[in-house]
């Protein structure tokens, strides 16, 4: 005969305000097998904990109920106190009163019933638990990180100076991400390539990083310690390990095609860097414009003029770098831990048909007007108009372009808006004393250290004029833009003939964040923002154990948030590797030798191939359950049709008591 | 039937999504009809059909399954099978006589409180509606 | 057909018999009635004259090869039952090397029972598409080619009915059900050590035979069966309160059909449609 | 002289039965004709071989409460179960009386079946006898006949212009009470029924063939259902088991039979009747050798309900003249 | 009047026509040039007999169930014509599009039904003649180009907001009437005020204000080059067409920019002479322009 004991929670008034505690004390006294019940007022405090391991002890309880706020808040806490206790920490069910219960109901008699309810059932399900015994498992002490800008750059040092191997991915052909495209930095106006590149050469030269650019994560298996992951080289077509990056293939090719990292306003060459400071500082080619590759395609077609055979880069180069038979590979690594850091794009404004839809050259995005201030920008740091090349003015910037508009689905706020406007109206006004800057702005959010101090000093020193309003239209009238807004504070109409318009475009996802979780079976919200384990107590967590998230990724942020959560990042990461080994979660699938039929509908069902063919003495093939790959979902207890396997923690036999009590009460 | 003869309605929750949305819908305090008594599974597809039939055998007046949108399964595959299992079923119950709507399945994701307390709503209306199990 | 069919199978059985090729041939015998086919098991080479085929072999003679296994046996199946040997290979019941598979085409069987003998067709027979067996090393007959897919019409007229008369009528049949598990002990299909509806822990169905368990019984044995049954329709015949039991099974035969396009037992390796998915199927739930 | 109740009078008798007591009669469910208790005499069906099912149904319910819980303060109650029900079973054949009277043995032994007893002598039945007898029908082969009234309380047997009523036990009379009957002189017949199963000495023939290899060939084809156990009159196993609902706790006894897998598994999973040929040969050793030897008849009626419903057609005729062969031989 | 045949013969493109009070008066000579185009190209247009107000005047603003009501008469004769509606004036297609759109509301669609003492069925497709015209599938037999004419394509608010409501290509940059004008021969120039309010609604209380938005938008288009500004709403071309005079006063244009419908340039392609397009009934003389780019 077990005894239990019920301890439910008042968590101040969260539960008791709405629930009757001492009612629901009662009811669980009445409930067969329950020897003891008790209420306290934090059943997670100190206090709380103390009462139960206390009960435990005098009362002999051999299971435990807390009835009380989500599994998923507590249930680890409350298994690491009856184990302290020296009970097994899996004869313990968490009733979830709060959010479940007290949270969305207001009648407080019906609500106390659904609390008896959930009470019974728990009780019907702890009462058929059994002790489980977590298992060791191997570990490889290996990270990989998925993102080389800024947050996965510091997460991957880190990891690395705890002397754990690592692995950082780079789709781009240079590390460095969104930062190496800025110019300065808020609120201190450091140059960014000077804080950047130092940490970008770090990165390449430690021994213990392996840096694997111009490379994307395909697919992952395994599980916390033993993931195996597939990392696809895309082809660069030139031999990495003898070429000494001396640029003379870059100098000459003839083939100039529009610069991503410039974001349009610049060229690069069909074999580049992306930027003068790239790491790896080595070129890939661009196979869709190397004019060789696009003779090697006439060769097949034989349509339209022959273009040439150039390969003037292969000629050039001193080293004999040049590799056009290299193909794209995948390699498949083990790692213990993931690091996901893929940053974010800025929003695409031409959506937005009010500001022209992207037809007028002098209407740029921020980021654009980073690579114009940037030295080491198309223009080398002189601010110029796109469209003829003169110096603009007037310039009027416009806050929350895709940043806190529901009309084009991105109802949040990007957090770093205001603060860059701030930034680029003081760097303007040093560049040329005669540039007048307006800011069309719905609030400005300031919220960090010295931020508020440096958003005045954009108003009170560079001269900005703030108007509180939205833009109501951009139109090109003869060679300025004449821009329709609304100064809201004095409720009158404004019209501006500017120069130049910067749209401080807000942070999105960046490309295809959704199809990496899916692969990393992390989730990610209806923007592609991935989802942390818990927003205020576990940021860079996920729910599958071993993938921890950082930076943009995770939502708008800026440097010093993102390096901070590369650190923290890293610093999970080497907690997790610094282990010999791992406990393995117990509640894996279980096989009843006698029952099974040897049908394998299991084997069939189970996604991570975690069941094996066991022969038995008298011959039998029966299933057999690795426990080091098995992650307890249940896919095949229920296509099991006998009923001879069963999954712990969740077994057929606890989830019927849960039911039977309830539609049996 | 609870003793005020408004339905029971008994939920499986995949503690990865729904469960998460159905805490979510408690933390952003989105109120919804207490019929519903919740019951965590580790995911959809853990959901037994013979604990469904179970619930009906006993008089439960509605049952709802709630998982992971397809292609976000913390298991990758566990609401594909689910998926499967529950179309089939729901077919086998009505045919048997329970009304079709008695049984719902919805994939509702950690970050949708508001659609879980909308489904949970909407379903204990349309069941108080429907009135209670006329045979069996 | 009889005579002519009887005597091929005879022979078979003489020579496999002879050669040591098989150790038991499973094939009909006329049954105590003088009227009525039986099982037939004959493990010597002289007794096969008692085999025997007429349009009274109903038998699903493939469930008995769960008794012989790992034993070489030769077995007669009509056109449905063949499926029943895809549907145990695909679950790894049975080793194909061990059967030796005589398959008669099948005309279709008559109503019968014990000492009763009408000339009128079984309905399933009507409703039957698969007259040539899809499996067989010793072929007996012409093969038919088939009509038109069968429509189900007794399954659309059950589901014109209100859900509180089809209630009623699952729970009059459920009333008279006596849960002798004749149903599961004839089908193929169902072979499990011990069957969900006799577990005491977790007790699944009551001990009681009442309505609610009888219920919850006839509900999951169809569930079970649903993208496995092989409407060979034996569960019906051999059930003593006449509970039409391939109402059900035809129901979830059609839904699976409409569902995942898959047809039971048509081939060795089909995964059942329950133990697959494809992702972006949709099946009309929860979209 | 045989006294005659015309047929309008039987009806209005039965009607008039009906009143106070329940009747339970053969009627018409579907294309089967069972034992099922009737609300108006119109039901009642009068022409029939015999029913599907037996009526030891309404002495030994497929599913019935021993006993239920009443719990105060922590001690708890057993309340058993009282049946104050008066029941008529109007139309049982000879043999299935005759099966109901033969499991007075087991059950009425020391300690009596309290449910069992209240159940006989709460029901009084009304027996009509055989006048063409089934093809499956052997009840002369068993020491039975289709006229055979020493099981039943009152014996109706069929005559030209009504029923001739030989009231057999005092209980028969009691129900006869108000009955006009008319004297009549008719002679009735003695029907002929199938007397070409060797019963005879099959006791010591099953003792002699216990060890023969033909129970394994004949279960090759049993596919072990529970038919025959729950259609034959004179099967009485019993699975027991408690059951909690609402706070309820009842102990329910339901039909069970020796074929069932696991009958007779004993703790630890053994099964020492695990293959086909032992469990069947436990069928016929029970009815032909164990039932005769502690309660003295065969335990078998000869009614060829198992006959008729078994799906592979294992017929006990032809099992009894195939040991008597078999005994024969073995000498 | 042009006379419009009823033959019962259902052309492959008949339209029921509904002119609205504007072309029945001061825009005249849209609605002549609207049915001579149309005659040219083979679209029948089949004049609703009864049709009233489309409820754009002030209606809208004080009575909302009778802007809704109006509307819905000239549906339900539709509906019984059972042919799609052409309508060239952009308020009453406003009205009307608006009205459909309002009446998806169950509530909304018993009280305009009560209103107007009829059953509203499922409503006809109503199609500005603007877009009607611009369907790529008609052939445009152009005899005389209009090679050489700079065109400012003006929309105005009506046909381009909300675009939900009027299924406008693109509510900030609609392109229809340029790749109409582009086939007939002219020159669409690009300009940014095409669907800014001209300030027509506050006509009579606040002149200043019109004519300070009229002028920016004419002086634009000037300055882009523009001959002259195509529109397709009465409002807008009597609005813009009518105080040039004053905006040279006020604000001292250099030339007066001619505003012509999008129906008479086509006219003018398709062979008529200016006289039958009523090209002289503009207060701002379009003639000497068309005459130097031998147009007229």
């Amino acid at each position: 005969m077990s005894r239990i004991g019920v301890f439910v929670c008042h968590c101040g008034t969260n539960i008791g305000g709405i629930v009757n505690v001492p009612e629901v004390v009662e009811a669980a006294k009445a409930m067969p097998l329950v020897a003891y019940a008790d209420e306290n007022k934090y059943t997670c405090s100190e206090v709380g904990q103390g009462s139960i391991r206390d009960a435990i002890r005098e009362q002999k309880l051999d299971r435990v109920v807390v009835a009380a706020c989500s599994p998923r808040m507590h249930e680890n806490t409350f298994r690491k106190t009856v184990a302290t206790a020296g009970l097994n920490p899996y004869l313990l069910e968490i009733a979830n009163l709060r959010e479940h219960c007290s949270w969305v109901h207001s009648d407080s008699k019906k609500a106390t019933a659904k609390a008896i309810d959930h009470v019974r059932m728990a009780v019907a399900k702890v009462a058929r638990h059994e002790s489980l015994f977590p298992k060791q498992v191997g570990l490889t002490k290996r990270a990989l990180v998925i993102g080389g800008g800024i947050t996965g750059i510091q997460a991957a040092l880190d990891i690395a100076s705890a002397g754990h191997e690592v692995v950082l991915v780079e789709k781009e052909p240079s590390v460095g991400g969104r930062m190496s495209q800025l110019d300065k930095t808020f609120p201190t106006l450091d140059c960014s390539a000077c804080i950047l590149t130092p940490k970008m050469v770090d990165v390449a030269q430690h021994p213990n990083i392996t840096l694997l650019s111009y490379s994307e994560v395909k697919e992952v298996r395994g599980f916390v310690g033993n993931f195996e992951v597939d990392i696809l080289k895309k082809a660069k077509m030139v031999d990495h390990k003898t070429c000494t990056g001396c640029g003379t293939c870059w100098q000459k090719c003839p083939e100039k095609v529009t610069s991503e990292f410039d974001l349009g306003l610049g060229q690069r060459t069909a074999i580049y860097i992306p930027f003068a400071q790239a790491v790896p500082n080595k070129p890939v080619i661009d196979m869709e414009n190397c004019r060789y590759q696009k003779y090697l395609k006439w060769t097949q077609t034989e349509e339209g003029k022959k273009p040439p055979e150039c390969r003037i880069c292969e000629k050039l180069c001193p080293t004999k770098s040049i590799a056009w038979e290299q193909q794209e590979e995948i390699v498949t690594e083990k790692f213990g831990a993931l690091v996901v850091a893929t940053g974010f794009k800025t929003f695409d404004h031409s959506v937005y048909g009010e500001y022209g839809a992207g037809r007028y050259p002098d209407v740029i995005s921020s980021l654009q007007l980073e690579r114009l201030m940037s030295a080491a920008g198309p223009t080398e740091g002189e601010v110029l108009r796109p469209s003829d090349n003169t110096h603009p003015k007037n310039i009027v910037f416009i806050q929350c372009v895709g940043s806190r508009d529901d009309k084009v689905g991105r109802p949040y706020c990007s957090k770093v808006c205001c603060m860059y406007t701030a930034k680029h109206a003081i760097m303007l006004k040093e560049h040329d004393p005669e540039v007048q800057c307006y800011v069309f702005y719905i609030d400005i959010r300031a919220g960090g250290k010295d931020f508020e101090e440096f958003a005045r000093r954009a108003q009170d020193e560079s001269g900005a004029v703030y108007l509180r309003g939205r833009v109501s239209q951009i139109y090109q009238d003869g060679k300025t833009l004449k821009v329709l807004g609304e100064d809201s504070l004095i409720g009158r109409p404004v019209e501006i003939d500017a120069d130049l318009v910067v749209l401080a475009t807000g942070m999105e996802a960046s490309e295809d964040a959704d199809r990496l979780a899916q692969t990393l079976h992390i989730s990610y919200n209806i923007y592609n923002f991935l989802i942390e384990a818990h927003p205020k107590l576990r940021p860079v967590e996920t729910q599958t154990d071993g993938v921890f998230v950082a930076g943009a990724a995770v939502g708008p942020r800026d440097i010093p948030d993102c390096v901070a959560h590369g650190s923290a990042a890293a610093a999970k990461v080497i907690g997790l590797l610094s282990q010999d080994s791992l406990t393995t979660d117990p509640l894996t699938a279980i096989v009843a030798p006698m029952k099974c039929v040897g049908c394998f509908a299991c084997k069939a069902v189970c996604p991570f191939n975690a069941i094996e063919e066991q022969t038995t003495r008298d011959g039998r093939i029966i299933a057999s359950v690795n426990e080091s790959l098995c992650k307890g979902c249940g896919l095949c207890v229920v296509a099991c049709r006998p009923g001879a396997i069963n999954l712990r923690g969740f077994t057929n036999q606890q989830l019927l008591s849960e039911v039977m009590t309830l539609v049996r009460r | 039937m609870s003793e005020d003869n408004s339905p029971l309605v008994i939920g499986f929750l995949c503690n990865w999504c729904s469960y998460a949305g159905a805490d979510m819908a408690g933390t952003s305090r989105q109120a919804y009809p207490p019929n519903i008594r919740i019951m965590r599974v580790p995911c959809s597809g853990r959901v037994d059909p013979l604990l469904i039939v179970k619930c009906f055998e006993e008089g439960a007046d509605a049952v709802l399954v709630a998982g992971c949108h397809p292609g976000d399964c913390h298991y990758t595959e566990g609401n594909y099978h689910g998926r499967r299992r529950f179309a089939l079923l729901r077919d086998l119950l009505d045919f048997m006589g329970i009304e079709k709507e008695r049984f719902r399945i919805e994939w509702i994701s950690a970050s949708e409180g508001k659609r879980f307390a909308k489904v949970v709503s909407e379903f204990t209306d349309e069941m108080t509606k429907l009135g209670p199990r006329k045979v069996g | 057909m009889g005579e002519d069919f009887t005597q091929q199978i005879r022979d078979k059985a003489k020579e496999l018999l002879e050669n040591g090729a098989v150790e038991c041939v499973i094939g009909y015998e006329t049954g105590s009635d003088g009227v009525s086919a039986r099982p037939a098991f004959i493990y010597d080479a002289a007794e096969v004259d008692r085999l025997a085929f007429d349009n009274t072999c109903t038998h699903n003679l493939v469930k008995y090869l769960l008794d012989k296994k790992g034993k070489s046996t030769a077995v007669v199946v009509k056109g449905c039952d063949s499926r029943a040997l895809n549907l145990l290979l695909s679950e790894r019941q049975i080793q194909r090397d061990k059967v030796y598979v005589i398959g008669v085409v099948c005309p279709g069987v008559v109503e019968w029972g014990w000492n009763k003998r009408s000339e009128q067709l079984q309905k399933r027979c009507n409703w039957c598409r698969q007259h040539t067996p899809v499996v067989s090393d010793f072929a007996v007959g012409e093969p038919i080619t088939e009509e038109p897919p069968a429509e189900f019409a007794d399954v659309a007229e059950m589901a014109t009915k209100t859900a509180e008369d089809r209630a009623t009528f699952w729970r009059d049949q459920a009333e008279r059900c006596i849960r002798c598990y004749a149903c599961r002990q004839a089908c193929p299909g169902c072979y499990c050590i011990d069957c969900f509806v006799e577990l005491l822990d977790p007790e699944w169905v009551g001990i009681r035979i009442a309505p609610d368990e009888n219920w919850m019984w006839n509900t999951i044995r169809a569930y079970h069966l649903g993208g496995r049954c092989i409407s060979c329709n034996e569960c019906e015949r051999v059930c003593p309160v006449n509970i039409p039991l391939s109402l059900l099974n035809r129901k979830l035969e059609q839904e699976v059909l409409d569902l995942f396009d898959y047809k039971a037992g048509m081939s060795e390796d089909a995964p059942a449609p329950l133990i697959t998915f494809k992702k972006d199927e949709n099946l009309g739930i929860a979209e | 002289m045989t006294k005659i109740l015309g047929k309008t009078g039987l009806e209005s008798w039965l009607h008039n039965i009906m009143q106070e007591r329940a009747l339970v009669a053969p009627k018409h469910v579907g294309d089967l004709i069972l034992f099922d208790p009737v609300q108006s005499v119109d039901e009642v069906v009068f022409d029939y071989e015999n029913t599907n099912l037996s009526p030891k149904e309404f002495f030994f319910p497929r599913t019935d409460t021993l006993f239920t819980t009443k719990s105060q303060d922590n001690d708890v109650e057993l309340i058993p179960t009282i049946i104050d029900q008066e029941t008529v079973i109007f139309g049982i054949r000879p043999c299935d009386a005759r099966g109901i009277a033969m499991l007075d043995g087991p059950y009425l032994d020391d300690p009596a079946d309290s449910l069992w007893a209240q159940h006989r002598n709460k029901t009084t039945m009304i027996g009509l006898s055989c006048t063409k007898p089934a093809p499956q029908c052997f009840c002369t082969s068993v020491g039975s006949a289709p006229n055979d009234s020493s099981s039943v309380d009152i014996m109706l047997t069929e005559v030209d212009d009504g029923y001739a009523v030989e009231a057999v036990t005092e209980k028969g009379e009691r129900l006869l009470q108000g009955v006009e009957l008319k004297e009549s002189d008719v002679t009735l017949s003695a029907p002929s029924c199938d007397t070409s199963v060797p019963a005879e000495g099959i006791v010591e023939t099953v003792k002699k063939v216990f060890d023969s290899p033909y129970w394994s060939r004949l279960a090759d084809r049993c596919i072990h259902c529970n038919v025959c156990a729950y259609v034959c009159p004179t099967c009485y196993c019993f699975d027991i088991r408690d059951r909690t609902d609402k706070g309820k706790i009842e102990r329910i006894r339901t039909w069970e039979s020796c074929q069932s897998k696991g009958f007779t598994r004993i703790a630890g999973g053994h099964d020492p009747r695990a293959d086909k040929g032992s469990r069947l040969r436990q069928r016929f050793c029970h009815k032909l050798l164990y039932f005769p030897q502690q309660f003295g008849p065969l335990s078998c009626v000869g009614c060829g309900r198992c006959v008729v419903s078994c799906p592979v057609n294992i017929d006990i005729r032809e099992i009894i003249s195939d040991l008597q062969e078999l005994g024969a031989k073995v000498g | 009047m042009v006379e419009s045949d009823h033959s019962s013969k259902v052309g492959a493109r008949t339209y029921s026509y509904y002119p609205g009070c504007s072309l029945h008066g001061t825009a005249a000579e849209y609605d002549i040039s609207t049915q001579l185009v149309c005659q040219k190209l083979g679209i029948e247009l089949r004049e609703l007999e009864e049709w009233v107000c489309c409820g754009a005047s002030a209606a809208h603003s004080t009575d909302h169930l009778l802007s809704l009501a109006l509307p819905a008469h000239t549906l339900k004769q539709a509906e019984e014509k059972g042919l799609p509606l052409a309508v060239p004036c952009a308020m009453c297609f406003s009205r009307l599009r608006t009205t459909i759109h309002e009446i998806k509301n169950k509530d909304t669609l018993n009280l305009v039904n009560s209103a107007i003492g009829k059953e509203l069925g499922e409503p006809v497709a109503v199609e500005s003649m603007l877009q009607m015209l611009a369907d790529e599938s008609i052939s445009l037999p152009v005899t005389k180009p209009l090679n050489g004419l700079k065109v400012a394509c003006y929309y105005g608010c009506l046909l381009a907001r909300p675009p939900e409501v009027v299924g406008i290509d693109d509510a900030e940059n609609p392109q229809t009437m340029e790749r109409l004008l582009v086939r007939l021969g002219a020159e669409a120039i690009d300009w940014g005020l095409k669907t800014t309010c001209c300030g027509a609604g506050v006509a009579f209380p606040r002149l200043d204000i019109v004519l300070k938005l009229s002028h920016r938008l004419l002086s634009l288009a000037q300055k882009s080059g523009a001959d002259c500004v195509a529109v397709a709403c009465p409002m807008c071309h009597a609005n813009l067409d009518m105080y040039q005079k004053d905006m040279i006063a006020k604000f001292g244009q250099k030339t007066k920019l001619p505003v012509i419908y999008f129906t008479q340039l086509m006219g003018l392609a398709l062979g008529f002479s200016p006289k039958e397009l009523l090209l002289d009934k503009h207060l701002t003389d379009p003639l000497p322009m068309l005459r130097e780019k031998e147009l007229a």
